[in-house]
Parts: C-alpha cells; sequence; structure tokens
C-alpha cells in the first residue's frame, strides 16, 4: 500500500483536472483542469523512472554498476512536458480571443448567437 | 439534474474508476522483478557511453535513440508558435 | 541504368521517414521562402506536397504490391537489439499503413492545391502553409509510425495544428469556439492515450507496437490501457458520444482544412483500429468471463470474449453515430454543418462494419498467428476499409464544393442559397457527384463500399442492415433537398454576379471527382489491389510483428 | 504599458546576463549534465520574459518583433532536421549519429571520457533545440503579452 502512494496522487491530480474540465464553466479553470491532467501524467511517467536507491541516469566518469532511474520516461516526460506547454498556449490564445468577442469567459453563454457570417 | 449533468457524471465515475483501479495494481513504486525488468533501459544505461558518447542517459535517449520524438516535440513547439502568431495576426491587409 | 535503380531502391528504403520529413521540412522552410514572394511560397508548398505524395506511391505500389512490409529504424541499426527489445524508434509501414497514406496524400494534395486560390484573400498566409504542411506530417507520422509514444507526439502535431486553422477565421467568434472546443477535446484524448501508453510502458519496458503485441499478456492494466486507448481515439474520431466538436470543427475551418481534417480524422480511426487488431491481435478472442447459470431450468452457457465486447460496443455506438449523424443533418440549415453531420454517419458505416468484422473473428491461428474471420465478418472489413477510402474522397469533395460556394457568395447559410447552378455549372457537377458518392448510388463509389458492409452487416443482424440502408436513403433525402434549394430554383439578383470557382479550386475538385468515378467504375480493381491487403494486413497481425522480429535474425547473420 | 519601475528595470539588467549564461550553459553541457536544449532554451527564455515583464511589450516589440523571432525559430529547426537529414547522406540512415567516433568534432566516446568533446551530432543539435526554444517560447510570450496589452487611455 504504501508503495502506491505516488500513484494515488497521479490519480488525484487526474481526477481533480478532469473534475476541473467536466464540471466548471469557466474556460480559464478548463485550461487550468487539462494542464492538472497534463501534470499527473508527467507525475505517473517520471514515478515509472524510478528504482530503488537509484540515482540519475548520469555518468561522472567511467563508474559501473550503478543503478540508476531509467532514462526513457524522463525523455518521455520532457517530450510531454514541451507538448503540453504548446497545447496551453494555444488554448490560452484562444481563450483570449473568446473574451475579446464574447466579453466573457462562461463556457455556456459562448457560441449561442445566431448564424451571422 | 440535467440529461448533460447526469451524462457528464457518469463518464466522469466511470472514468475515476479506471484510473483509481490502474493506481492500485501498478507495480509497486520503484520495484522491478523478473516480470517486468527494465530490459531496455538497462540496455540504454550500460551502452550511453559507448555508443552514442554521452554521459548523460537521458540525453542520449532524447536527441540519439529516440531523436525522432524530439523532432516531433520540436516541431510541436514550432506549430504553437505558428498557431499563436497566426491567431494574433492583423485580419486586414 | 544499374545507378538508376539503386537509386528507386534506395529512395524507396528511405521512403517511410522521407514521407514525413519533407513535410517537416517544407514547414519549417515555409516561413523563410514567404519573404520572398507569395506564388513562389504557394508553389513550394504544392511541390513539397507533390513530393511526398511521390514517395507515398512509391512505397504503396512496392508494399501492395509485394505484400511486403517496410521498416525503417531512425538512427540504423538493427530494429531489435539483442534480448528482443526496440531501443530506436520504428516505422513499420504494411498494407493497412500504406493504403492509409494513400488517403491522406490524396487529401493533402486536393487541399494545397485548394488553398491556392481560395486562400488568397487572407493574411497570414505565411504560417497558414506552415501549419497545413505540419498538419500533413502529423497525419503521415499517426499513419506510418510503428511506435506508441511517437503515434501520440504525432497525434498532438496533428491535433495542435488542425486547431490553430480551425480557428483561423478570427474574427468569426464561433470560429474560436470551435478551435477551443477542438484543442479541449483533442487534449483530454491525447492525455488518455498517453497515460494508457505508460501504462504499457510500466508492465513491458516497450513502447514499440510490434514488440507490445508480442508482449502482450491482457492483465489488467492491459484492459484499461485498451479502453483508454479506444475512448481517446473515439474522442479525435468523431465517434457519436463525443462527436460534438466535429460539426462546429468542419463547419468553422476553411475548406481547405476541413478536407485535412477529414484525414486526421481517419488517422485517428486508423490507430484506433490497429491498436485493437494489432497490439491486442494476439488476444482478441481471450475469455474475459464464463457465464454459467441456470435459466427456467435449462443451464446457460456461454463465454463473453474480447472481441465481443468490443464488437457489441462498437456497433452500438456506431448505430448511435449513424442515427445522430443523420438526423442532426436533416435539421440542420448551414452547409457545411450539415455536410459534416453527414461525415458523422459515414464515420458510423465504417465502425459499423469494423465492429461486425470483430463479432466475426472466430480463432486465432497459432502457427501464422492470425485471426480466422467468417467469411461475412472477412467481407466486412474489407467494406469497412474501403469506406475509409470512399469516404474521404466523397466528403472532401463535398467539403470542397462547399467551399467553392463560399468564396464565390460568401454565404454558407441553405435558406439564403438558391439559382446557383446557373452560374457555376462545373461545382454543380461536382456537387452531384459528391452528393451521389455519399449516398451510395450506383455507379459511384459509395455504393462500390455500402453494398458490402449491407450486404456482411446482414449477416450479423438484419436489423443492423436496415437501420444502415434507411440511414444512407435520408442521407440522400437530406442532399437532394439541398440540391435544390443551393444550384436549382429561382434566379437571385444578389447572386447574379457569381462567377465560377477559380481554377486551382476546380482542378482540386476536379482530381477527387476523377478518383470517386474511377473507383466507381472500377471497383473490384481497387478491391483487390488496394483494399484486400489492407484487410489482410490486419487480419495477419503475426506478419506486423514477425517482421521486426526476422530483422533480428538477419541482423545476427550479418544483414546490417 | 512603458514598463515597471526603474528598480525593476535595473535588477533585470543585472540579472539578465547571469540567466543567459546559465541558460547557454545547461545548453552547452547538455550531454554531460542534467540538461539539455530544451530546458536551457526554457531559462534563456524564461530571462528574455523577465525582459518583457520589465520593459512592457510595446518597448520589447520595437526591438525585436515576432517575424524575426519567428526566421530565428525556423533556422533552429531547419538545423535540427537538417542534422538529422545529413545523417541520411553520412550515416546511411535518417538520425544516424554519424559524428560518434571521428576525429574532427565531438567524436570522442567510450566510458569515462566525461569532457565536451563527445557525444557526436547530440551538442549541434542541443544548439540547435536551443535556439529554437529560445525563440519560440519567447515568441509566444510577447505576442500573448503584445495582443493583450493595454492601449492607451484605457
Amino acid at each position: 500500500m504504501i508503495y502506491q502512494i505516488p500513484y494515488i496522487a497521479v490519480v488525484a491530480l487526474i481526477l481533480i483536472g478532469l473534475y476541473a474540465i467536466i464540471f466548471r464553466r469557466n474556460l480559464i479553470k478548463m485550461v487550468i483542469g487539462i494542464t492538472l491532467i497534463e501534470s499527473g501524467v508527467n507525475l505517473f511517467l517520471i514515478t515509472l523512472a524510478f528504482q530503488k536507491d537509484s540515482t540519475a541516469p548520469i555518468y561522472h566518469g567511467s563508474e559501473t554498476g550503478l543503478t540508476m532511474s531509467l532514462p526513457v520516461p524522463h525523455a518521455l516526460t520532457l517530450t510531454s512536458i514541451v507538448i503540453g506547454v504548446a497545447v496551453t498556449a494555444l488554448m490560452l490564445t484562444l481563450v483570449i480571443h473568446i473574451y475579446k468577442h464574447y466579453q466573457t469567459l462562461d463556457a455556456r453563454k459562448i457560441g449561442m448567437e445566431g448564424d451571422e457570417e | 439534474m440535467s440529461l448533460r449533468n447526469s451524462v457528464a457524471v457518469i463518464f466522469f465515475l466511470l472514468i475515476a474508476i479506471f484510473f483509481v483501479f490502474s493506481a492500485f495494481i501498478t507495480h509497486p513504486f520503484g520495484e522491478f522483478n523478473n516480470e517486468n525488468s527494465p530490459e531496455m533501459d538497462q540496455y540504454i544505461i550500460d551502452n550511453t557511453q559507448n555508443e552514442t558518447g554521452a554521459d548523460n542517459g537521458v540525453t542520449s535517449v532524447v536527441f540519439d535513440y529516440r531523436g525522432f520524438d524530439t523532432l516531433g516535440e520540436a516541431t510541436v513547439l514550432f506549430t504553437a508558435v505558428a498557431g499563436v502568431i497566426i491567431l494574433f495576426r492583423r485580419l486586414k491587409k | 541504368m544499374n545507378g538508376e535503380l539503386d537509386l528507386i531502391a534506395e529512395m524507396l528504403k528511405h521512403s517511410p521517414a522521407l514521407i514525413v520529413a519533407i513535410p517537416l521540412l517544407g514547414a519549417f522552410l515555409t516561413p523563410l521562402i514567404g519573404k520572398i514572394n507569395d506564388k513562389i511560397r504557394n508553389a513550394f508548398a504544392v511541390f513539397i506536397v507533390a513530393l511526398t505524395s511521390f514517395f507515398v506511391f512509391l512505397l504503396a505500389n512496392d508494399i501492395l504490391s509485394n505484400g511486403s512490409i517496410h521498416t525503417y529504424v531512425f538512427g540504423g541499426g538493427p530494429a531489435l537489439t539483442e534480448g528482443g527489445f526496440a531501443v530506436r524508434i520504428l516505422f513499420e509501414v504494411d498494407g493497412m499503413n500504406a493504403f492509409m497514406a494513400i488517403i491522406a496524400s490524396i487529401l493533402a494534395l486536393a487541399g494545397v492545391i485548394y488553398s491556392w486560390a481560395f486562400m488568397k484573400e487572407n493574411t497570414g498566409l505565411d504560417k497558414y502553409y506552415t501549419l497545413i504542411l505540419l498538419m500533413i506530417a502529423g497525419m503521415f507520422g499517426m499513419i506510418l509510425t510503428g511506435d506508441m509514444f511517437n503515434f501520440f507526439v504525432f497525434l498532438e502535431i496533428a491535433s495542435i495544428s488542425a486547431c490553430a486553422l480551425i480557428a483561423f477565421r478570427t474574427n468569426q467568434g464561433k470560429a474560436v469556439d470551435a478551435g477551443f472546443k477542438y484543442i479541449v477535446i483533442s487534449a483530454i484524448g491525447a492525455l488518455l492515450i498517453l497515460f494508457a501508453i505508460a501504462l504499457l510502458y510500466s508492465q513491458y519496458n516497450a513502447l514499440n507496437m510490434a514488440v507490445l503485441a508480442r508482449e502482450i499478456q491482457l492483465t489488467f492494466l492491459d484492459k484499461i490501457a485498451l479502453a483508454l486507448l479506444i475512448a481517446g481515439l473515439a474522442m479525435k474520431a468523431g465517434i457519436v458520444p463525443m462527436h460534438m466538436w466535429l460539426p462546429d470543427a468542419y463547419g468553422r475551418a476553411p475548406a481547405s482544412v476541413t478536407i485535412l481534417l477529414v484525414g486526421a480524422t481517419q488517422a485517428s480511426l486508423y490507430g484506433a483500429l490497429r491498436m485493437t487488431s494489432t497490439l491486442y491481435g494476439k488476444n482478441i478472442i481471450a475469455v474475459l468471463k464464463h457465464v454459467d447459470f441456470d435459466l427456467f431450468g435449462q443451464s446457460v452457457v456461454f463465454d463473453i470474449t474480447l472481441n465481443g465486447v468490443l464488437g457489441f460496443i462498437i456497433l452500438l455506438l456506431a448505430i448511435l453515430t449513424i442515427f445522430i449523424g443523420v438526423l442532426m443533418a436533416l435539421k440542420e440549415t448551414n452547409f457545411k454543418r450539415m455536410i459534416a453531420f453527414a461525415a458523422i454517419a459515414e464515420i458510423g458505416y465504417m465502425i459499423l462494419a469494423i465492429g461486425s468484422a470483430f463479432l466475426a473473428v472466430a480463432s486465432i491461428d497459432t502457427v501464422t498467428s492470425s485471426a480466422i474471420l467468417s467469411q461475412p465478418g472477412y467481407m466486412a472489413l474489407k467494406g469497412g476499409i474501403f469506406h475509409i477510402l470512399n469516404d474521404a474522397l466523397d466528403i472532401g469533395l463535398l467539403f470542397l464544393v462547399a467551399g467553392a460556394i463560399y468564396y464565390a457568395t460568401k454565404e454558407t447559410s441553405l435558406n439564403k442559397l438558391g439559382g446557383l447552378a446557373r452560374n457555376m455549372k462545373y461545382t454543380t457537377i461536382f456537387f452531384l457527384i459528391g452528393l451521389f458518392a455519399v449516398a451510395g448510388m450506383p455507379p459511384l463509389n459509395g455504393f462500390a463500399s455500402k453494398i458490402l458492409i449491407y450486404e456482411s452487416t446482414y449477416q450479423v443482424n438484419p436489423i443492423l442492415s436496415i437501420i444502415a440502408i434507411l440511414c444512407s436513403i435520408l442521407l440522400l433525402a437530406v442532399f437532394v433537398k439541398v440540391f435544390h434549394s443551393a444550384f436549382l430554383g429561382p434566379k437571385q439578383e444578389k447572386f447574379d454576379n457569381v462567377k465560377e470557382a477559380p481554377k486551382s479550386m476546380l482542378i482540386a475538385m476536379g482530381i477527387i471527382a476523377c478518383l470517386i468515378i474511377f473507383i466507381g467504375l472500377f471497383p473490384e480493381y481497387v478491391l483487390n489491389n488496394i483494399v484486400t491487403p489492407a484487410a489482410d494486413a490486419l487480419v495477419n497481425f503475426g506478419n506486423y510483428i514477425h517482421e521486426v522480429d526476422s530483422n533480428y535474425v538477419i541482423s545476427l547473420i550479418g544483414g546490417f | 504599458m512603458s514598463g515597471m519601475s526603474r528598480i525593476v528595470k535595473t535588477v533585470t539588467n543585472i540579472t539578465f546576463p547571469l540567466v543567459l549564461i546559465y541558460g547557454l550553459y545547461v545548453i552547452a553541457h547538455g550531454h554531460l549534465t542534467p540538461g539539455g536544449g530544451f530546458q536551457g532554451g526554457a531559462v534563456v527564455a524564461s530571462g528574455l520574459a523577465m525582459i518583457l515583464v520589465a520593459y512592457g511589450s510595446v518597448w520589447t516589440m520595437k526591438k525585436i518583433n515576432e517575424k524575426h523571432l519567428s526566421a530565428l525559430e525556423s533556422l533552429g529547426a531547419l538545423g535540427f532536421i537538417g542534422l538529422a537529414f545529413l545523417g541520411l547522406i553520412f550515416g546511411t540512415w535518417f538520425f544516424n549519429n554519424y559524428l560518434v567516433g571521428n576525429e574532427i568534432l565531438f567524436g570522442e566516446i567510450g566510458r569515462g571520457a566525461a569532457n565536451i568533446y563527445t557525444a557526436g551530432v547530440i551538442p549541434l543539435m542541443n544548439f540547435a533545440v536551443g535556439l529554437k526554444v529560445i525563440a519560440g517560447l519567447f515568441a509566444i510570450v510577447l505576442v500573448m503579452a503584445y495582443a493583450t496589452r493595454l492601449k492607451e487611455g484605457k
């Protein structure tokens, strides 16, 4: 049980994020929810990298036989963080535009006007 | 409660059950045994200095073993920049 | 002569990488080239896509005619390291990948050519072409990759660039809103997929699809991962409970972007197909639960199998998707949104066939590791895959026609359009072709695949087939109504000066229309040469794994 | 907006070079120590964002606008994919680390080499990605700040 605590933290982060997306109507809060899910998944990847008594996977010379944490999940996390930045930037850009058009951030009130064009 | 809300609640609970279950049956934190021994990562740890010359195992994964992912990642950032600039462009010529 | 052969062999060897790398290179170059001249930039984009298509056809020709599978190891070296795990990223291209790549290249080519005239009045075109090329690269990456995490990365490239392009008309609030909806849905979907990938990685310490397919045990975590993968990809494919982004996104994006969005949606669908049939192929008939109980004195014994559950869920979703798509299309008055609902219905047809195929899996041949399907099941699979191609062409053509009408009249509401057939002859002809193709009228391509789907689903359950046929007829009614109100009808004064669409748009529409007619006239040819290898690639999932493993053997002898 | 107070501007002037040096260090030693192109690029971009905050987006936009940044980013991306393509030409495979083992540039390999001339194309790719990330992240922040600036009189 004690060894599952990191995963429980991961799941808590993801569920809080999902809750924010599904039940909150403020667009900024939805964006925050998505970044929360993202950090949950990133945390999951990082926890997968850990081995007991391990060091960072970086050599300082020619030492051998060290237990090192796994490098691949680190690389995956790096990639997924950058992707997260990109997604967040784009979402915030769209939120700014939505606010300019509708003067509100309430998801219920946007996109309701007639078909003008 | 409206229909939309109850659908949302059901969806949320379903996903929540999936995630909570997965938290309890993932292998214990930091412990590896024969069944899930990290062969691929051990290979990288063992060979990063000899094959790529990089002391930093993570960098050797990022730029050598999984370099194509990094190209994709750089592309994602490029895409985001292009997207942000295109969305804030001047609309009139 | 020998030198030429070598060159072609070299190009063939590297084409899986080049298909993705060339659009990426083009995308990175476009902002610099855009500084020179607009025309040069447009021509450059067309050239890049044409070059990519050339490599696609080179590769697809080899794969579809020889039945071979190409793998490409990024960074070189053997596909599998000693011990049987893939350290490097692999691209693995079999019949199914080649088939999807052909579709994507047709759509990309049409979209870029169409953009030339369609977008010329807008600002920010440097970035527009950059994003178009990035989206094409993302699409091809999703289709060709053999690595789970790489799939996720390309999925994100495709969806981020798509989102920016959907919101391209930032002066319309609804376009921005549609873009936001799309990015939220696709971000959630992608994160579900990433979580599933992490779950798989945590158990097998592998990210390569072939290696995972070899190792997978169908533990409880694997089942969760499968559910998350399907949920994430279904969100991106616009299958019903999560379809609400699709009409907005398709309807608000510029038409040249919508046609690429069709491709991206289908790439997600392909992903779901690949995950279920190849990744979990070994376990597809695994028994989830053995049921044994007494019912009025008679003992009832049956097994709930994975393919049964999957097939049942998919069929349920398929019927819902077709139904809701058609019903919403009936009451919609915006031209492009209406086509978008028709597109949802068409996705329903595809997964209807695929669900029937899942139900029809009888056993697994352990020697060749291929699934053994009943005859109607195999036919359904072929029909579903064929329909992916036909849907891309038909829906794509309709969207391009809608774009041409918008370009000429600046109007998308059906209530305000009318009498366009007088001034836009070619567009009208193209619309008629698209209309009959979508509705599945002979002799066009939609008929060829839909008849396969009807026939095969009839043997699974007649009701399914009847619903499918009825919805198809309703779809025809919808589009005939559109044709009547937009193209025929009284001449309207405000449309007196409407001109025919510019040449580049006509060329793009013409390419697709010709393909529709060609497939409609020679369905057998396409079915035997393109669709059947793709279906076989899915059925004989063992080849996908074996290709990587046999490379491993060769590398020990010294093949590399 | 014409930026923040003189104190903030002065502190920014003093700390920015430090941030810049640190970021470049992280980029250059990406293959030896924790970090790499992305991380170092993010450090430098945060330094630039500090300038943006201190001096205001209008001032910054006059000095360098998003077109320059976009071109710089393209150059970084081209450098990266160019190195990958060179792998196709020199090393026969896309993304091949063709510089490993050569004697001119970054070619040293083996255990305990532990100096900066190791790892083949990895340091070069680090630089390309670093340039890309600096330009890209700063472009995002700059464009968003400029678009949401307060207009005169509001």
